[in-house]
């Protein structure tokens, strides 16, 4: 099976080969290793490959694996063919806008500017509160706010829009 | 000693005041709120009662519920924790009133040192140094702009009844003071019901170093030395040690006298904190006390050998501070890593959720407060702490080398972010395996953005490995990891399902 | 320093070697069986080497493949950890020959102090007290009769080539001298592959009570005090506590000194412990020397503060011992209880099997070294051991209250059963917390069929709604236990399952 | 449902009645309880029954439940009706015969005796080892061997029957 991996990152060739029931043979770049891997306890893996140990609990963030290991974490978006292609052609449209979104689940307790205000950086423009803590999140660039998606009292999750600056 | 003991808290200094209590062959009462109903200190405890639902001010701080509970369960004591009710003179006193012993200082004590504005007034008449800024609360943006004329930038803007690090802003530049004079009044008056706020001098390269103290009700007023607690965002702490690498010997002689001195100005009773400000030329100025026992004060009980709850305790029930201050020392060297739920690479924001996978470090020289279990949640209620990691070593070297080795077998995964990175980038500092830091040490050094965690080529192969099995889901936790020995993990509850059906 | 360390061992011991390395910054080799692909001292280590089948003869104590994983993989040093090849003089001179370290002592002072018998007679030599009984080994029963009939029963019949309580009987009556003579000579056969053995009188009320020594290349030789081994159990130490309660301090300087002296005569080196009988009136007797870490450091390392582990690391790298002996004093109290897959109730017989849940205690003056992890296996073909839980307190009461409660939080279920209500019932025992116990103390106070669990009304409802729930398999975890907070948990793999389908 | 329930060898009247999604309410010899149940960790449960809490990890041996709290290992048997009257008719009948069971998993180094042998008290029968550790396995009572199961070299599981004695 061919993929494309994206690993904090940087985009690697991925050929991925299942050899035995524990037994992975995995062509990386050009070059070839064979990595034996056993899960363990939760969604935690150990991986030999050659000598080395590598032990790794996964998480996921939408369509990424999160690859927790002793030495970090480490980001992984595995995609095949069409998933790359698509990937490729769907970026970067968005250049120049940019969307504010929440860090951490909370509340919205206030909003400090409006639909079609200019702002400048460094503006606060949306005030959201999460452990008690008020966090003020300003826009990091000068533009035109194209859209205000939530109101005070709003709870929000973690990565919801907030609002839209062009 | 008292039969059995309620605590007013949650989390993990819950779970810390249940073994203390254990410890001493005490019963515990838990309390909490729907959204805890399994959480770690429930399933410690003895008795537990449900006091309301999730948000903190319908459950774990209303009053008549907490008492209400400790009634009903038989409770002699409450224990408050840090947090919640620890400084809430008004909860001290309606224990008291309720018969009931309150697990720290006197209501007097907590209402006097509570309002910030006032102990500074308290404190420098008691001949306490205290930081230069203005003589009593400010209400408005206008007073803020004079007096900052006077003193000069940086100021703190600090809530009158704040503490613990929260409802303050250090302001640099005249631009960011609306906006700091505004949030601080905001969180001032929805964290602690009042509004009120007062300006100090933001010191030059400050350290924030305080000292432990702790009285009983027989005259004894004694420290156990200082905490050094200037790796701090968000204004918060984050790691702490003990002793101070920037302490001499004079200055922690000095300190400790000052410390006592400030707790016998208020007839103080049980643990308690006095907080410095120290600047590079190593004067020192009262900054606040805590009425409380600290979340850093494991550090303390490493170096001295005491521990600190169970002395509360102890205290409360009318016994004495366990050791003569002539006989405590200082052996070795404690560090504390806090390890929250938070993005240490997007300002630190809390980023809680639900722990898949939890992997806990033990073994020599490494004690965990842990408040979480594998399979809880972190919940965007409460304060985002997993737990508080401390290592104990014979010097500061040592110390460091078991955080860095503890770091490394801590794994927590799930749908919520950790600050374990945060902590093994820092154990690699060279300034702080120096020693060399003061509170502005993580806005200068910290620049997650430009750190690649890095991985060669055998790391990759095997985390794609994984990364792939795992995408397949090729292997279904649980399994048995010994698959060679030809043993197959039967799920418990399939078994126990076979059962059933046979009985019926 | 070395840059790299193969660890010729597994379970526990071999993770704290691991532990120690990575606190000096030393990178880790651990070796396996194929029984323990995935065991928890590969998953801590850096490089990993598979060395053979399950059966121990056949992996772990196969000379050739551990010294070729070490040159495989560059290690410069190998420890051997306790058991398997750390007392065989034959392993530490193939060490030596492939030009490697062994981290412990020169081969001749395993060799020496490895055949009981010569021991003996080299510190009776060197004016150490020695027990009476063969003044050399002995081939046949009729031997052993015509022995006994000179120093009168009690007697312990002992494997030359023994150690560490196994390959020993003790006989008090005639009738089992047969069969005991049968099984030491048979076991030390299959074990040691040397059936020769010896016969002591067995003392009246013995206490067993070792000292540890340290010593390194530059001429220091060191005791670090004394640890309490009486409670035992099949001749095998099951608790253990430092400082003895039995020891007075003119007998400790006593054995202090001895011990060293025991030490000197065969010019030791590394960690190393004599071990002594020590009768009720306070005459000791040399036993043996332990030329190893033995399983019950950690209570040394918690009241002298000295990590006995990377003292001998930084020993064999060619440094001292990293303390004066006038420096040293004993602080506090350590208590060590040894966790073992073992079935208390049925004359402690091990009692392997999987872990499915395994809740392991934390928080002040803890430290449990754990071998095991949920999910894992503790195999047939090892030591049944699952943990070394260690508490410190600033006296005996305090460390026993810790035990106490940290016992109370330990919880383990699965196939296996363990020794955990043995440890809790000791706990509570009220010679043991007088400190009143010879090597006897489980052979008189302990009887497990005499001993209900009780429990009440409340507890009896709670256990059966249950086991009711599990037998219907009504909950099947892993679920969320904030049921309240209206976030479902979602299977990591079920999602990662998704996310591969949409790919595709 | 009503059951008999065996808890450390003594019976107790059980009716167990599901009142809600975690709740149950319990019979117990007559005395009513209500129980609030919850799956923490595991296979684990946090009960509360009243105010008082309960925290059991849950395993099996055999038929029986064996429930492990911060209190110790009860033992737990439920039974219907059905599965009573079979358990109080089957047992007993085997008074007077000795089934010598292996007691942890090993493997067999020794038989001492030989089947149809006369056997004192205390005799030694087989050898067992496991962790290194040699087990000589003694008759309780003198008698008759009946049968031995087991030979030299064989690996035998905890609970085996290694031989019977009458």
């Amino acid at each position: 099976m061919r993929y494309q991996a994206i690993v904090d990152g940087a985009g690697h060739e991925l050929e991925i080969e299942e050899i035995g029931s524990n037994s992975y043979r995995v062509k990386l770049d050009g070059r070839t290793f064979d990595v034996d891997l056993r899960p363990t306890h939760g969604s935690s893996f150990l991986a030999l490959v050659g000598n080395r140990t590598f032990d790794f609990s996964i998480s996921t963030e939408g369509d990424d694996l999160l690859m927790i290991s002793r030495r970090g974490v480490n980001r992984v978006t595995l995609m095949d063919r069409t998933r790359r292609r698509l990937a490729a052609s769907g970026e970067r449209a968005v250049a120049g806008r940019v969307e504010l979104k929440a860090m951490m689940p909370g509340r919205v307790v206030n909003v400090l500017v409006k639909a079609g205000q200019e702002v400048a950086a460094d503006q606060g423009i949306v005030v959201v509160e999460a452990m008690k803590m008020e966090n003020e999140l300003k826009t990091p660039k000068a533009g035109k706010v194209v859209e205000i998606k939530v109101s005070v009292g709003q709870a929000v999750e973690k990565g919801e829009i907030l609002a839209v600056i062009e | 000693m008292f039969k059995r003991i309620l605590i007013a808290n949650r989390g993990e200094i819950a779970v810390r005041v249940i073994r203390a209590c254990r410890e001493l062959g005490v019963e515990t009462v838990a309390v909490y709120s729907d959204a805890d109903r399994a959480a770690l200190h429930v399933r410690e405890a003895d008795y537990a009662v449900a006091v309301g639902p999730p948000p903190a001010r319908e459950s774990y701080l209303n009053i008549p519920r907490i008492i209400d509970a400790a009634r009903r369960t038989g409770a002699e004591a409450i224990h408050p924790g840090y947090g919640f009710f620890s400084e809430n003179a008004g909860f001290a006193q309606a224990v008291v009133d309720a018969g009931m012993v309150f697990i720290g200082p006197r209501p007097d004590a907590i209402h006097r040192m509570g309002d910030k504005v006032e102990a500074r007034k308290l404190m420098a008449a008691a001949g306490v140094p205290v930081v230069p800024g203005s003589p009593g609360t400010l209400e408005t943006e206008a007073e803020v702009r004079a007096l900052v004329e006077k003193i000069g930038f940086p100021v703190m803007i600090k809530a009158a009844a704040g503490g613990g690090g929260k409802g303050m802003r250090m302001v640099e530049h005249e631009k960011d003071l609306s906006s700091a004079v505004r949030s601080v009044a905001s969180e001032a008056q929805s964290s602690f019901g009042d509004g009120r706020f007062y300006v100090e001098k933001y010191l030059s390269s400050p350290h924030h170093i305080e000292v432990q103290v702790l009285a009983d009700g027989h005259g004894n007023f004694t420290h156990l030395f200082e905490r050094e607690c200037s790796v701090q965002r968000r204004n918060q702490k984050v790691v702490e040690e003990s002793p101070s690498p920037f302490v001499t010997p004079k200055l922690r002689k000095a300190m400790g006298e000052v410390a006592v001195r400030a707790a016998q100005a208020v007839d103080y009773l049980s643990a308690g904190t006095i907080e410095f400000l120290v600047d590079g030329d190593r004067n020192f100025y009262f900054m606040e006390m805590n009425t409380r026992i600290q979340v850093e004060h494991p550090i303390t009980e490493l170096v001295t050998g005491i521990d600190l709850v169970k002395a509360q305790i102890e205290i409360a029930a009318g016994g004495r501070v366990p050791f003569k201050q002539s006989e405590l020392k200082q052996n070795g060297w404690a560090i504390e890593c806090r390890v929250y739920a938070e993005d240490p690479e997007h300002g630190f924001v809390p980023a809680p959720g639900r722990i898949d996978t939890l992997r806990l470090p033990e073994g020599p020289g490494v004690r965990n407060d842990c408040g979480v279990y594998e399979g809880s949640e972190v919940s965007s209620f409460y304060d985002p702490m997993i737990s508080k990691l401390v290592t104990w070593g014979r010097d500061r070297s040592e110390a460091i080398g078991r955080m860095r080795r503890a770091l490394s077998e801590y794994m927590v995964s799930g749908t919520l972010t950790t600050n374990l990175n945060f902590h093994r980038w820092l154990m690699d500092n060279p300034r702080w395996i120096a020693g060399e830091y003061d509170t502005r040490f993580i806005n200068q050094e910290y620049h997650p953005e430009t750190m690649a965690a890095g991985a060669d080529f055998e790391q990759l192969a095997g985390l794609l490995a994984a990364a792939f099995a795992a995408s397949r889901g090729n292997h279904r936790p649980p399994q048995t990891p010994a698959a060679n020995s030809g043993i197959q993990r039967q799920s418990v509850w399939k078994t126990l399902g076979r059962i059933d059906s046979l009985r019926r």
